[in-house]
């Protein structure tokens, strides 16, 4: 039905999806007890005026008290048009909160994301090239490891020994320093290794399974009896039918790990990033806040997923767009 | 390169496979030679080797696990002792390679017209437009229809038979002199076969290359070969002109493969017994276990010489060799037409079989 | 009546801390929304009867089985002689006889009227390794000891206040020792009487320790004033006539008649226990080993300005790491210990005490006469940024009137200026007379004021707009400190922390009061304040320098003080460790009744569980035994000895 | 190099197919009724009839205490056992064969025994061995054989030579900073991850098999709004809604496990979708859909078989997901700290890393040896169970 068609079905569904998840947490957060309105009760207590008067101001005020559909409505419409309102235990807004933290947390897992998207197949397509030869245990071991030792214990280790022992990397994540500098990287080195060897695995798992099946495939005579040196046959002839398979996981796999290990990185190497400003938004429960992360990454994941089904049809030219 | 020097000359080729159950030796000593403008056929049932042994000609074998012994000159350098750097140079440039089965030979995630100038810009230094021109001709020459916009589709946009012609303008991009065959049309059905054939056969001409033609169909040997080599179990039969050959097959095995052909004459049925064991062949002459005319001679030793039967036709059987008695084999009468309708000589005189 | 903030106490306090006056000491990190309020108890002063005088404690009539147990005034229970099996069961057969069940010991199980083991539970803070190592200890204890099946559980300490510690106010009227009192203004720390109870049950809890207000004892009204003090979550009715005692209290106008009155205060309640007092833990904070400056007291840090690293002049900076993220910057709503040192890096507030806790003005002097009306005398040197210019009593004036006087601002302050009249007296003077005298008032934090320019703050009151005052820019990122502070806030990255830059026209440089260091002050070019969640990441940061200070848990008090690259101070504080038990209609889960109302029981209970052990065993050592409302180190403290 | 002829999963046995009316069930699924029939009635009596703190088995002296979560776990055992381990005995030729198969791979047969190990230890462990109990007195013990300066344990149990601490087998792996023995703290761990992993695996194996089959036979627009659900949940961030369930409704292992299943279902679906979608295309479908057999009858007996050995691949690389959430949230303070997993054991001891890294590094290498070990099996399961990957790469 045409790529244009196509792609628009997609993003139309997208935007969908993420409307149901966000309308999910905005029913999951307007069900908890709001902090606020308890604190306004408390507060006027103490100076002997009515606290159920307080609490009713203060639901007033943040407009809780008008019905559940109008609240929902203007939500929607803040959500959209980007005014994510103020968060209240960072004092100041929620769209300026996320960006800041946005800020540290690209620092991290661009480089992040790029090492695994290239790492990932190289080193699945060298162990696939030499199977079942040492090199492909190492490969496999290497990848198992990283895959299996849970980020934030193989974190607290490197940070002792290489931190408080050794004293080559900074122990806490010094905010002033330029992006670009030796320092920022120097600091960032480990946490960056730390979660460049979990989720290579995964990666690496797909690609040597997948170009395990292409390197036998006959084209590949082919291309041996065109004269194509095997550097070039596995760059072009084998990479590409691997990416393939490999990007309907790969988003999925970096997604999942986005939020999960991000955060756990950033409590152990103390990175002011976006997890770290979940996590505390939740324990403050600072509605707002917690409503601007939750889109964050709903917008991430929904906008990840949209990605892995064009580059999917993109790549393998054999997928028709009308059967997908 | 000499005149009287063949283009490619193979001598004594042996290639072994290490396998878990001990070694297979799919090539076991063979020698044949194609001269330019020239069109040999490699004749034998699936599983004799002749694959191989056109793959090992370039080392298109992977070894390991394969071993490669022996000498190929091409145009007097033999490419076995060649580094693969050199070896590389000439693949493709110099010696050309169909495959058979067309469907699979293309990466899908390429456009037709990228991998067909990929063989010649690897080689030589053409600029893409020059490169895209003169496959687009290619693609033309070779019977694509509109071909100039066909460059940009992908494999799987083609029929098997387009994808042939494809193949074959892929191997003559780079101008190869040498182009190795190797059952391009078994996967086609009969009328692209010919058309693909007849093809080949102009482009021979047009491009004058020496054609190794690997087939196990003896109709398409006859209609385009100038000379055969008949492979049994990785081992050289026979060997010779084509018309001597189908007028009077000496090797009883060739003589059973031509009565396979209903319009030869033959009968049609099948050859008994199956192939030999490739881990430890037999002794003697490889068709013997098969071989209606065996006696204890050809069952020891080494596979026998072959012997000069009749000018350019040569014969490795015992019976032909110094103490036999050719009479036994040798059956006048099997030619094209001829329906003598008896199979084979007077077979009083061997023991049918023991 | 004075009122108090609420605030979290968070655990790297340690340099220039600001005291802020709580009533609730977090034994955790978590921070509790500040929640101020007044004191409510319209008490209307001891009408004279003699009812028991609490301290007679003769036992006689009430003698349980066993050896008859003699408890003086000022019973030290938890430490020898009054530890133990057996003291612990005979204290806990005289509440039996008290209690109208029959709850009795069965060999070494304390059994209900039905016949099956008592069974309670505890709750600690969720995440905090002391609290939970004190819940199991505790549990330990009444279980060999008092036969008691004690089950731990964990919690946040954010929701054990909502759900747990306070409840809907709702008043009533009950009889508290023969008299009949009424709630008349309750609040949510005393909803009403015992009959009313928090939404969820609970019998014990170390959650929150509670601040004994060891400069100025009288705050500690607060809990003890009667049945319907502002805070009493825990529906404690005392026994022994404490408004009385409080309101002849209030009537001192010396120090010595103070303590005078409450020797006895405070021997009732070491007697009644009305919580379960434990030990006060000491804060161990360590420093970067060439700092000088830091000291092993109470008001540690109060002359930072004169605090230099290697030789006395301006240079290097001044590094502190902090567990909790700030909330907000803004003086005038914070009520979080951390942002409160983060703020007085940049911002001096009215005065503070020096080590041998006398009062030291900083942007006035306090002087009274008769404790009722205080004189305030504002330095003359002292600047705004611009366009503000300089600092007036107006603007002192008009920050109380206009804000913590107004109803519609809730700033942290309000509770402090309730019922108190501010006049401005002078171009840099002005008066505020209390309802009542107190000698101490300056002791209790209250009139302690941030500068804040009344230009900035006026266009907000005149639409009483308080988000708009919360959100404002100047204040969130103190613009406004001119030359009011040691340093100036450069930055104030919300995730990672604070950072400074040394302030050229710091007016303290030419004040004569102080260590003459203060002409030179502050000796650091740069400051910052950076949280770090991981306490490891802490502990490395101060080892490899990183960090010139950082609090030290005490477990790794001993590894420390060997450590040759950080000094380890060992900082007193006021907030004690206490087991709340809920005297409330949904206390006492195990069976019929509340045994938890009777002092006899209460007794039993401080005499079930060894303080020696517990200080030992979890806090390594740093921790003093706690038997009354006070630390050992009060002046108000009953005892003189040692 | 033919495998020799064996009896193959996808054989049709015609007179089995015949015989196997609706209600004529096979010994494996009378077994399972027995057992659990019992199991749940225990379960009523225990949560309706007894008090909150007495224990189940009080009525025959056992003072055990079973939770809701134990009722659930043994229930999937009961179900491990009947239809996965009593299968591989009914059917020895297969079992060897996949054996055969299975043992060429080390690395996965090292996992295998290691998985058993926890799996007992998990079973067995907590009726032998008491809870760890909490001494104060004897903290920062060191694991035997090693040793650490004696000023960091209040109090040496082991013997002081100068100046260090040694451990001795009372406490193998030492103890935490409250004087638990870690040893006891990692076996009653293995129970949490058996669970964890049982009754994750139950979940989204049933959920995950009958959304799949379901939308795969429906077709058309339900096949397409069950596919669209499933998208959904694909791209719900799931981490992020536990935090957010789990800090309204307080945390709990029922409430982890039941939320992490419930998210963690779509993966399984889709890849039974696409698997029943492509087995019904085979000819013995078709043939025995001819021969009159049910839709039901047709996934019973064929689609679920053949797609039983990529399930149990897709479920054994979905467990260390779930075991590392739970540590991750343990690690965070979120996590149910009642509950002696490895994840709270790991993040009690993060801050004592520098002096007695045994209370991190012990439960810390278990758990990645556990989830090293289901990977292993997880990618050993594939080649051993999927015959098409064996033969496509002959």
């Amino acid at each position: 039905m045409g790529f244009g068609r196509y792609v628009t079905a997609r993003v139309l569904w997208a935007a969908v999806v993420s409307l149901i998840i966000v309308t999910v947490t905005f029913l999951l957060l307007s069900a908890a007890p709001n902090p606020a309105v308890q604190r306004a009760a408390t507060q006027a207590a103490l100076q002997g005026g009515d606290p159920a008067e307080a609490a009713e101001r203060a639901r007033e005020l943040r407009g809780l008290n008008q019905p559940l559909y109008v609240r929902y409505f203007d939500f929607i419409r803040n959500v959209y048009t980007l005014e994510w309102g103020w968060s209240v235990s960072r004092s100041q807004p929620v769209m300026e909160a996320v960006t800041q933290a946005l800020y540290y947390t690209a620092q991290y897992s661009i480089p992040w994301t790029i090492l695994t998207v290239i790492l990932g197949p190289l080193v699945g397509v060298y162990s696939a090239a030499n199977m079942y030869s040492w090199k492909d245990h190492a490969a496999t071991g290497f990848a198992f490891f990283g895959y299996a030792i849970p980020n934030f214990f193989f974190g607290i280790i490197l940070l002792l020994i290489f931190g408080v022992w050794l004293e080559w990397i900074p122990i806490t994540y010094k905010t002033g320093v330029p992006v670009f500098s030796v320092q920022n990287a120097i600091q960032l080195a480990i946490p960056v290794f730390v979660l460049v060897t979990g989720s290579i695995g995964a990666v690496m798992r797909v690609s040597r399974n997948e170009s395990a099946e292409f390197q036998n495939a006959d084209f590949m005579k082919t291309a041996k009896a065109k004269g194509v040196s095997p550097l070039r046959a596995y760059a072009y002839h084998v990479m590409r039918p691997t990416l393939v398979p490999l990007s309907t996981t790969l988003v999925g796999q970096l997604l999942a790990l986005f939020l999960g290990a991000s955060l756990l990185v950033e409590v152990v190497f103390s990175i002011p990033g976006l997890g770290r400003l979940t996590y505390e938004a939740l324990l403050a429960q600072d509605t707002n806040l917690v409503l601007g992360t939750t889109l964050f990454f709903t917008f991430v994941a929904v906008i990840g997923n949209l990605i892995e089904d064009l580059v999917f049809t993109v790549l393998d030219p054999r997928i028709s767009y009308d059967d997908r | 390169m000499a005149d009287d020097q063949p283009l490619l000359e193979v001598e004594n080729l042996t290639t072994k496979f290490s396998t878990d159950n001990g070694t297979l030796t799919a090539v076991d000593g063979v020698d044949f030679s194609v001269n330019t403008g020239e069109t040999v056929c490699i004749v034998g049932e699936s599983g004799s080797g002749k694959t191989v042994a056109t793959e090992s000609i370039t080392k298109i074998i992977n070894t390991p696990p394969g071993e490669i012994e022996g000498t190929v000159r091409y145009k007097g350098r033999d490419l076995l002792s060649l580094p693969e750097s050199e070896l590389r140079q000439i693949r493709g440039n110099e010696i050309a390679h169909i495959f058979q089965n067309p469907q699979e030979a293309m990466n899908h995630c390429y456009t037709v017209g990228w991998q067909i100038t990929e063989a010649l810009q690897i080689h030589q230094d053409v600029s893409d437009d020059e490169a895209r021109a003169k496959a687009v001709d290619l693609m033309d020459r070779v019977g694509i229809a509109n071909a100039s916009s066909r460059f940009d589709d992908y494999p799987h946009e083609f029929s098997g038979g387009q994808k042939q012609r494809v193949m074959i303008a892929m191997a003559l991009v780079g101008d190869p002199d040498l182009l190795i065959a190797d059952e391009p049309t078994t996967a086609l059905d009969v009328t692209v076969q010919a058309q693909i054939l007849r093809l080949l056969d102009d482009l021979q001409e047009e491009f004058e290359m020496g054609v190794l033609f690997v087939t196990h169909d003896l109709g398409v040997v006859a209609e385009i070969a100038d000379r055969i080599v008949v492979m049994y179990a990785g081992k050289v039969m026979e060997r010779g002109d084509v018309l001597d050959i189908f007028d009077h097959p000496g090797h009883p095995y060739t003589q059973q493969l031509l009565e396979c052909l209903p319009e030869f004459g033959g009968t049609g049925g099948g050859i008994p017994g199956t192939l030999p064991d490739p881990h430890d062949p037999p002794d003697g002459c490889r068709f013997a276990p098969r071989c209606e005319y065996a006696e204890e001679a050809c069952r020891t030793g080494e596979q026998p010489e072959e012997i000069e039967v009749a000018p350019g036709q040569e014969v490795s059987c015992v019976h032909y060799g110094p103490g036999g008695n050719p009479s036994i084999v040798r059956s006048e009468g099997l030619g094209p037409g001829d329906d003598t309708g008896t199979v084979d000589g007077d077979s009083e005189v061997g023991p049918a079989d023991d | 009546m004075p009122r108090r903030s609420i605030e979290d106490r968070d655990d790297s306090r340690h340099v220039g801390r600001r005291q802020w006056l709580s009533a609730l000491g977090l034994a955790g990190a978590v921070t509790l929304a500040g929640c101020s309020g007044n004191g409510g108890d319209g008490s209307d002063g001891g009408d004279g009867s003699d009812g028991m005088d609490g301290g007679d404690g003769s036992d006689g009539s009430d003698g349980g089985d066993g050896e008859s147990l003699e408890l003086s005034d000022f019973p030290k229970f938890g430490v020898d002689p009054l530890y133990g099996r057996d003291v612990a069961h005979t204290l806990a057969e005289r509440a039996f006889e008290q209690s109208e069940h029959d709850y009795s010991f069965d060999g070494d199980t304390m059994v209900t009227p039905e016949g099956d083991q008592v069974e309670l539970n505890i709750y600690h803070s969720a995440g905090q390794e002391t609290s939970q190592l004190t819940a199991e200890f505790i549990a330990q204890e009444l279980g060999q000891n008092l036969g008691i099946n004690v089950t731990v559980e964990a919690i946040d300490g954010t929701r054990f206040n909502n759900e747990y510690w306070t409840a809907e106010p709702e008043g009533g009227t009950d009889t508290v020792n023969g008299e009949e009192v009424t709630w008349e203004n309750p609040t949510p720390q005393n909803p009403g009487p015992q009959s009313v109870t928090s939404n969820e049950p609970w019998d014990m809890s170390i959650v929150f320790g509670l601040n004994t207000y060891p400069l100025n004892p009288l705050t500690n009204e607060v809990f003890f004033d009667g049945a319907t003090p502002f805070y009493n979550p825990v529906g404690y009715y005392p026994q022994f006539n404490a408004q009385e005692l409080f309101s002849e209290a209030r009537q001192a106008t010396s120090t010595d008649e103070l303590r005078e009155a409450f020797v006895e205060i405070f021997e009732n309640l070491a007697y009644e226990q009305p919580y379960i007092t434990l030990l006060f833990s000491d804060d161990i904070v360590g420093y970067n080993p060439d700092l000088e400056g830091p000291i092993e007291n109470f008001s540690n840090g109060w002359d930072l300005p004169a605090w230099y690293e290697g030789e006395p002049t301006v240079s290097g900076s001044y590094d502190t790491v902090t567990s909790a993220r700030f909330t907000t910057l803004n003086p005038l709503f914070n009520t979080e210990n951390g942002a409160g040192n983060a703020i007085a890096r940049a911002l001096d507030q009215g005065y503070t005490f020096d080590e041998n806790q006398d009062y030291f003005p900083l942007l006035y002097d306090m002087s009274t006469e008769d404790g009722e009306v205080w004189t305030f005398d504002v330095r003359e040197n002292l600047q705004f940024s611009e366009p503000y210019g300089q600092v007036t009593a107006e603007d002192f004036v008009y920050l109380i009137q206009e804000l913590h006087q107004a109803d519609w601002a809730p700033t942290a302050a309000s509770s402090s200026w309730d019922g108190v009249e501010v006049e401005q007296t002078g171009e840099f003077q002005f008066e505020a007379t209390l309802e009542s005298s107190n000698i101490l008032w300056p002791k209790t934090y209250d009139p302690l004021l941030y500068p804040i320019p009344k230009d900035l703050v006026q266009p907000y009151v005149e639409e009483e707009d308080v988000e708009g005052l919360q959100q404002d820019e100047e204040l969130l990122e103190l613009q406004f400190t001119g030359n009011l502070g040691a340093f100036e806030l450069t930055e104030w990255n919300r995730g990672s922390g604070t950072e400074y830059v040394r302030n050229d026209e710091y007016y303290l440089r030419d004040i004569d009061e102080g260590p003459d260091l203060f002409s030179e002050g502050p000796l650091f070019e740069e400051a910052s304040v950076s949280v770090v969640k991981e306490q490891a990441s802490r502990l490395g940061a101060l080892e490899t320098g990183e960090a010139d200070s950082a609090a030290i848990p005490p477990e790794q008090y001993e590894s420390y003080n060997q450590d040759d690259n950080v000094t380890v101070r060992q900082v007193p504080t006021p907030y004690n460790t206490i087991i709340s038990v809920n005297h409330r209609a949904n206390g006492w889960n195990a069976g019929p009744g509340n045994l938890f109302q009777l002092v006899p029981f209460r007794q039993a209970m401080a005499a079930a569980i060894s303080k020696q052990d517990l200080i030992d065993g979890v806090y390594r050592g740093l921790a003093s035994p706690h038997f009354t409302w006070q630390p050992r180190w009060s002046e108000f403290y009953p005892e003189t000895d040692g | 190099m033919a495998t020799e002829e064996s009896e193959r999963f996808d054989k049709v046995d015609w007179n089995d197919l015949s015989r196997s009316g609706r209600f004529d069930l096979s010994i494996n699924s009378i077994g399972m009724l027995l057992t659990a029939l019992p199991l749940t009635l225990l379960g009523v009596y225990s949560t309706a009839f007894t008090g909150p703190r007495t224990a189940t088995f009080e009525f025959i002296g056992l003072e055990q205490n079973l939770e809701s979560l134990d009722f659930f776990f043994i229930f999937t055992l009961l179900l491990a056992f009947w239809y996965l381990a009593l299968p591989l005995y009914q059917n020895p030729r297969m079992t060897r064969y996949y054996w055969k198969e299975f043992k060429r791979n080390r690395p996965a047969v090292v996992s295998l025994g290691w998985l058993g190990i926890v799996f007992v230890g998990g079973l067995v462990g907590p009726l032998i061995m008491d809870p760890p109990q909490q001494q104060l007195l004897i903290g920062y013990q060191p694991p035997v054989f090693t040793s650490v300066v004696d000023t960091t344990p209040a109090t040496c149990v082991g013997d002081v030579v100068n100046g260090r601490c040694f451990g001795t087998w009372q406490h193998p792996l030492g103890t935490t900073q409250g004087g638990k023995d870690v040893f006891t703290m990692i076996v009653y761990g293995m129970t949490i991850s058996m669970q964890i992993a049982f009754i994750t695996t139950t979940i989204v194996a049933t959920i995950g098999i009958s959304f799949g089959t379901l939308s795969a036979y429906a077709g058309g627009w339900i096949d397409e709004i069950m596919m669209r659900f499933v998208d959904i949940i694909l791209s719900f961030p799931t981490f992020l809604m536990f935090l957010l369930i789990l800090y309204i409704y307080g945390a709990g292992l029922g409430m982890f496990i039941v939320v992490f299943s419930l998210f963690a279902w779509g993966g399984t679906a889709r890849y039974i979708r696409s698997k029943s979608l492509s087995i019904s295309e085979e000819e013995f479908i078709k043939a025995s859909r001819i021969s009159g057999a049910s839709t039901y009858q047709v996934i019973r007996g064929h689609v679920v078989p053949n797609a039983a050995s990529s399930i149990i691949t897709q479920l054994t690389l979905l467990i260390p997901g779930f075991l590392l959430a739970e540590a991750q949230l343990a690690f965070l303070g979120i996590g149910d700290s009642a509950v002696p997993s490895w994840g709270q054991l790991i993040s009690a001891g993060r801050s004592d890393l520098s002096f007695a890294p045994w209370i991190v590094l012990a439960p810390g290498i278990v758990l990645f040896f556990t989830i090293l070990a289901f990977n292993f099996l997880g990618d050993a399961l594939l080649d051993a169970l999927n015959p098409e990957a064996e033969a496509e790469s002959e």
